[in-house]
Parts: C-alpha cells; structure tokens; sequence
C-alpha cells in the first residue's frame, strides 16, 4: 500500500496487568489503523487496546539504540 | 414469545435476509482486500454477521417462519435482501461502497425495534456492529481519496438501494405501522434522516459528490413492503448454491 | 557485534534476540528465510481452503470454516510484519511476486475439492503447521516471533478441534462419507509426511538449529507429527501407511520416503522411490493450485461463476 | 454425595463467580450434579470451563428433561454448534436424564466481569485469556 504509516499495537488483558507490545499494522488513517488493530488483534477481549505511529515513538533504551558516545 | 404483526416478522425477515447476504458477500470477498488487514477484517465480519443471522433465524421461527425455507430452502425471489447485493460486479472499491451502506442500514432498523425480549441479543449485535461501521468508515474516507469518482457512480446506485431497505418516507411517525403497534421506538422516516445525514456528514468535505443520489427513494407506490425494495430481481442462482450448502449436501450433519 | 560462532554459542545458552541490531547477517538471513516459508504457508492455506468454506454444508459450519481462513490470514500477517521489521517491503511479498515466488508448503499448492478433504486439512495439515509452530514458540530464540505464536498456538487449537470434530462426524455419519475421508486421507497423509522435509540422516538444517530459531530437527518433528495423527487415524479406521514400531519405539512409514506424486490424479506411486532433489524440485515448480490461490490474495476482485 | 450437593449447591465452587453462584443457587440436588458434569467441558479455544466461563446461565430439570441455558462471549463464535452439542452430549448420557434442549439467552450480555479473579489467574498462567 502507497502512502501507509505503521502502527506499533498496544493492548492490556486485564485491569492489573502489564500492557504488552503486540505487534503492527500498516494503515492509510489514523482511523483505520484502529479497526485494523481491533481486527487483527482479535486473539482477546482487550481491557485496553491502543495504536501508536511508528515514527513517533522514540526509542531510548534497548531495540535499535546503541549506547556509544559518538567519536 | 409473544406473537409480533405481520409487518414486523416482514421487517426482522428483510433485516435478516440482508445480513444473510451480507454475511455472504464479506466471506466472497474476504482475500480480495488491498491489505492483509482488510481480509482479516472482512473475514471477521462474515462470521460476525453469520452470528447475527443465527439468532435471528431463531427469533423468525418462533413466529412461524420455516427452518429450511429460512436457511435457503426458497427461490432468490423470495429472498428479502437490499437488491445492491444480489450482486457485485466490480473491484473491491464497488464491493466497498456496496456493503458499507446497506450494512449500517441493517443496523439501524435493528437498532430500532423496541422490544424486552431481544434487548440484549440487539445490544450484542451492536458491539460487533459497532467496529463494522467504523471500519467501513474509515475505508471510505481513504477512498473518497484515491477514487472518488469510483465511489460516487457506486454509491448512486446502492444508496437509494440501501434507503428503500429501510422503507419510504411517508412512513412517519403518524403512520409507520410498527411504531403504531410498538415494535419500534423509531419510524422509518427517522431511520432515513439518521442515515442520510451519516453520509452527507461523512462525504462533505470530499470529492464525492452525492448530488446525484435520489434521497427520496423509494417511490412509495412502487415499493414492495415484503422485499423492501423497488423491482424484481435477486441472488444469482451460484449465491443460493453456496448459501444452500448444496455442493457438499452429502457431509451435512442433522 | 560477535562473530557468528559466538553469537550461535550465546543463542544454545538460552540467549534471546530482540532486535535487528543484535543479529549478526547470519541469523538474519536464517530468521528471514524461516519466516518466509511460514508466511507463504499460512497466507496460501486461506485461498486453498475458501471455496470448500463458501460451499460448507451449513451456516454454523460455513461460519466454523471462514473463522480458519481469518485465522490464517492473521497468523501469515504476523510472519510479513516481522519480515517487515526487518526491512522487507510487506506490500511487495504479498501483493507483487509472482506465484512461483511464494515458498508456502506444496500441500497448499493443491486444489481441495470437497468438505471432506478440507475438514481433513483443517485435522492434518494444520496439525503439522503447529507442530512446526509449537517447536518454534517452545524453542526459539526470537523473541517477537515466540510472543506472536501466543495467539497461533490458541487458534490452531481449534482448528484441530474443528478439524477432528468434523472428521469423526463424517467417518460416522455413513459408509459414503467415511469412504470420501479415506480418499482425502489417501493424498493428504504422504504429504503431510513429506511436509518435514528431507530425513536428519540426509541432511540437518543446521542453521536453523544452531541460530536455535527452531528447536527440533525435521525427523524429529515428523514423529511429533505421527504421535499425533495415528492415533487419530486408527480411532477414525481410516488406513495411512505407517505404523507405531514397538521396538524401534517410533513411528514408522511403511514406504521408503520419498516417492513419486502424480499430481494429476493426486495419487502417490509408493513403489516408485525418487531423491530429495526431486521433490524440491516438483516443490519449486509449485503444485496445481498455486497461480490460482496467489491470483485470488492479489486480484482485488472476485470472479463470480455464471 | 459431596457436602456441596448436599446442602443444595448453596455454596457453589470457590471458582464461580457471583453471576453462576446466584444461577445455581435454587439448584434441585439433581440439578447441582448436571452443574457439575457441565463444569467438566472445556472451553475450545481456552483451558477453563463453560461453567467457569460463566456461559451456563441455567439448568433446569423437569422430570427427564433437562433445560439448559447458555450464552456466548461473541455471537459469531466459530464453536457456536461445538459447544451446544458438547452440553448436549454431556448431559444425556446422565442417568435420569432424557432429553436436553440448550436455549441460547443474551440477557444478560455475557461479560469479563462474570469471571472471578481464580479463573482469570488461571488463564492469566496458560499464557491466555479473552
């Protein structure tokens, strides 16, 4: 798909429990990529369920980050 | 459970033969999506709507309507489905601007009935409901985008297909005759206001222009109050194979 | 970064990977290679088991069948964003090769033609889907695949349930319809067996192995798969070529695998032994069904039989 | 006979929750043992119970003939035939049981709260839950 933005997914089980990083899904709108996340992730009956654009979640500890003081 | 009027076994029957084929139509369609998250989609709301159809099979037999006739037993003659559906012809955009009018349609005549004892089955149906509509939504607003003129051709046809579903607008208040006996807390004409000004709202500030669509549909006199639609036709004789289960009659289980 | 010998020795001692920038080249081509193959299988079972699903003999059933396609396609959706992940272009492995590109298992190259044979590949291929699947949630050393496969292992499950209820409601329900699985059984058994790939003797795929992005080998695999399909089997009177072997204490084929498949007649030619190097091949032309199922994932319309 | 049967499913199993407790509590003795054979099938897709579910809303016995009322978490459920002959199929072979009619109900609409803090620790421990 052209023109897409990917979504990191977000959901929590239970009340109480941690929120787990579930997963992706590529979306042309803010509000598709909520339906496509509520289809996709359909494994549960989420007490919270959440869609985050990829480029605006900035890393700062582990996943592509390296700690190095640059030379 | 208590007997209804003929007119409201007429309304859950079109509501139901709709979905059927709705159901249908999501389950044909559910890999010819743009994305992997469309299908998925697609496929979960062919079962959702199965789900629905289901329980309202069960509420049509309590009034006295046949098993087998209601599971396919019949002619597509005798099918009650909005008529856009009795086929698509076309890309996934048609399919789209087809499904997405008559799917909310449904909802809103079932969000109408007023009735204790299917309360809750209704309230069920509205949280699936809920994500289908969004969806579809949200799906026509990308394509309102990408191929208005697509949309607007397609919605020309289905919408007035989708309005004649729910009925004329001479059904008001003073004369909707299930509001009359109580099965609904709201007339036909205010289900069309409620969905004419969905799509009004939601196509304003786009490129698709709804300004050929015929709001006034159905013409009141050319009506048929049991199909709820304006002419003849119906499914093709493939959709009824299927539907019918008839290619592998020899594996059903009693 | 370390060096492939030591990240592999790291990865035998339970080390778990996370992201791209923990992999050495190695894995990463191990790890992509897997999830591609994995991808491709789930993605094309849904085209492979859709017109049976549209045709099942009822609505309850119909609705069962079409909640396994959905399935499917979420289980090869989560194999693309991974690869995604990793730099492929999800778009372009879905939507822009050509179908003898795709690398799913040969048993979804084939055509499934009535009920019976789907609901038999509901019971035994996708039995051999998770037990690949299970080893890998077990084993693996990625960790994002492992927390995806949560969501695989409880829907394929069910389609085992599916598959399994379905199968014994038929092999009762007549003579006919026992007779229609043992014809679906016939074809899809030698496939299933061969959906392992070649035996540990012949060759390992160590890469795999020694990256730990599965745990098991593919004869080892293969027993896990037999352990659980005769049984099933003989409780179903249905007649496959293998047996439990008491003093060898496994599963045994009662045919020298692998032999000869006439894919016309979906007939397998157990007197006719060939080499793994045939098989890959008859795998790398791809089946029957393989230009049709990948049309249908990419065409964007539905043809509508008249 | 169990203390539980015999003080009329008063108290039902600590893993009920409040929902199935008040369901069960008008229980017949005949009535608590078809509870208790129900509680033994699983749900298909996860490992606790229908009744630990809280999908058995009522089961009614009227001189052989069992009444059983159900609901489900998701209308479309692909198990929807499965599990109503899975309660069908338990309770026949009871004895004193001769007939079983399952009546699907949607009122009240099933939800997560009708499940108790034990049944969720133990799909929680599975690695899964609704």
């Amino acid at each position: 798909m052209t023109g897409t933005t990917k979504y990191a997914v977000f959901g929590r089980r239970n009340e109480g429990d941690d929120t787990l990083h579930l997963g992706t899904v590529s979306a042309h709108s803010d509000r598709l990529a909520k339906t496509y996340a509520y289809n996709t992730y359909d494994e549960e009956d989420w007490n919270y369920l959440a869609v985050v654009r990829e480029e605006d979640l900035l890393e700062v500890e582990g996943g592509n980050v390296r700690r190095e003081v640059p030379q | 459970m208590s007997e209804w009027p003929a007119a409201a076994v007429d309304y859950v029957q079109a509501i139901t033969d709709t979905k059927l084929v709705l159901g249908h139509r999501y389950a044909q369609w559910s890999l010819a999506g743009p994305s992997l998250e469309d299908d998925i989609g697609g496929s979960s709301a062919a079962q959702e709507e199965v789900g629905h159809v289901r329980q309202l099979f069960r509420k049509l037999e309590s009034q006295g309507r046949d098993g087998d006739w209601l599971r396919g037993d019949r002619d597509p003659e005798e099918f009650a489905n909005a008529s856009c559906l009795d086929a698509i012809d076309g890309d996934w955009t048609e399919y789209m601007a087809t499904i997405a009018p008559v799917d909310r349609a449904a909802w809103y005549m079932l969000d109408a009935v007023d009735r204790d004892d299917m309360d809750g089955m209704i309230t069920k149906m509205g949280e699936d409901e809920y994500f289908h509509l969004e969806y579809h939504d949200a799906r026509l607003e990308t394509l309102a985008d990408e191929s208005p003129e697509k949309l607007r051709s397609t919605l020309a046809e289905t919408l007035p297909s989708a309005l004649a579903l729910i009925g004329p607008e001479n059904l008001d208040d003073d004369a909707d005759p299930l509001v009359d006996a109580g099965f609904t807390s709201q007339s036909v004409e205010g289900i069309r206001e409620r969905f004419v000004d969905h799509y009004r709202d939601l196509f304003a500030d786009t490129d698709v222009s709804l300004e050929d669509v015929d709001w006034d549909a159905p013409d009141a006199d050319a009506w048929d109050e049991t199909r709820r639609r304006v002419g003849g036709g119906g499914i093709r004789k493939e959709d009824l194979v299927q539907i019918r289960g008839e290619r592998n009659a020899e594996f059903a289980i009693e | 970064m370390p060096t492939e010998k030591q990240l592999k020795k790291q990865l035998q001692n339970g080390k778990m990977i996370e992201s791209e920038a923990e992999m050495t080249e190695g894995y990463k081509k191990a790890l992509k290679r897997i999830l591609l193959v994995s991808g491709d299988t789930e993605l094309m079972s849904a085209p492979a088991y859709y017109d049976q699903s549209l045709n099942a003999p009822s609505i309850d059933a119909r609705a069962s069948c079409i909640s396994v396609v959905q399935d499917e396609l979420g289980h090869g959706h989560i194999a693309y964003r991974l690869l995604e992940d990793l730099g492929e272009d999800r778009q372009e492995l879905i939507y822009e090769r050509e179908p003898h590109e795709f690398r799913n298992t040969y048993g979804f190259d084939q055509h499934l033609e009535n009920f019976a044979e789907l609901v038999t590949a509901h019971g035994i291929f996708d039995r051999a889907g998770m037990v690949l699947l299970g080893d890998i949630y077990e084993n693996t050393s990625y960790a994002p695949w492992k927390r995806a496969l949560t969501k695989v292992e409880k829907e394929e499950q069910f389609h085992l349930r599916h598959g399994e209820t379905w199968m014994r409601r038929l092999a009762n329900k007549s003579d006919k319809t026992h007779g229609r699985l043992q014809d679906a059984v016939d074809w899809m058994f030698p496939m299933g067996v061969e959906w392992f790939g070649m035996s540990d003797e012949q060759k390992r795929n160590t890469e795999q192995l020694d990256y730990r992005i599965k745990g098991k080998s593919n004869d080892e695999l293969r027993q896990d798969w037999l352990s659980r399909t005769l049984p099933l089997m003989e409780e179903l009177e249905l007649d496959v070529p293998a047996h439990y072997d008491e003093e060898a204490d496994e599963y045994v084929l009662e045919y020298d695998m692998p032999v000869a498949f006439d894919q016309e007649n979906k007939e397998w030619r157990f007197d006719e032994p060939i080499s793994w190097d045939d098989v890959i091949d008859r795998w790398r032309n791809r089946g029957p069904a393989n230009e049709k199922y990948v049309n249908m994932i990419q065409s964007g319309e539905v043809s509508v039989q008249v | 006979m169990s203390a539980k049967q015999r003080t009329g499913g008063a108290s039902g199993p600590s893993h009920e929750s409040e929902f199935v407790q008040r369901r069960r509590a008008g229980a017949s003795t005949f009535e608590e043992q078809l509870w208790t054979e129900l509680d033994g099938i699983p749900d298909p897709h996860i490992p606790v119970s229908l009744v630990e579910m809280a999908m058995v809303y009522d089961v009614t016995a009227d001189d052989g003939h069992v009444d059983v009322e159900m609901s489900f978490p998701c209308m479309g459920c692909p198990a929807y035939d499965m599990i109503k002959n899975d309660v069908r199929s338990c309770l026949r072979v009871v004895d004193g049981v001769d007939s079983v009619d399952v009546d699907v109900v949607w009122d009240p609409v099933w939800s997560k709260d009708m499940l108790t803090e034990p049944v969720r620790e133990k799909m929680r421990n599975s690695g899964i839950s609704l």
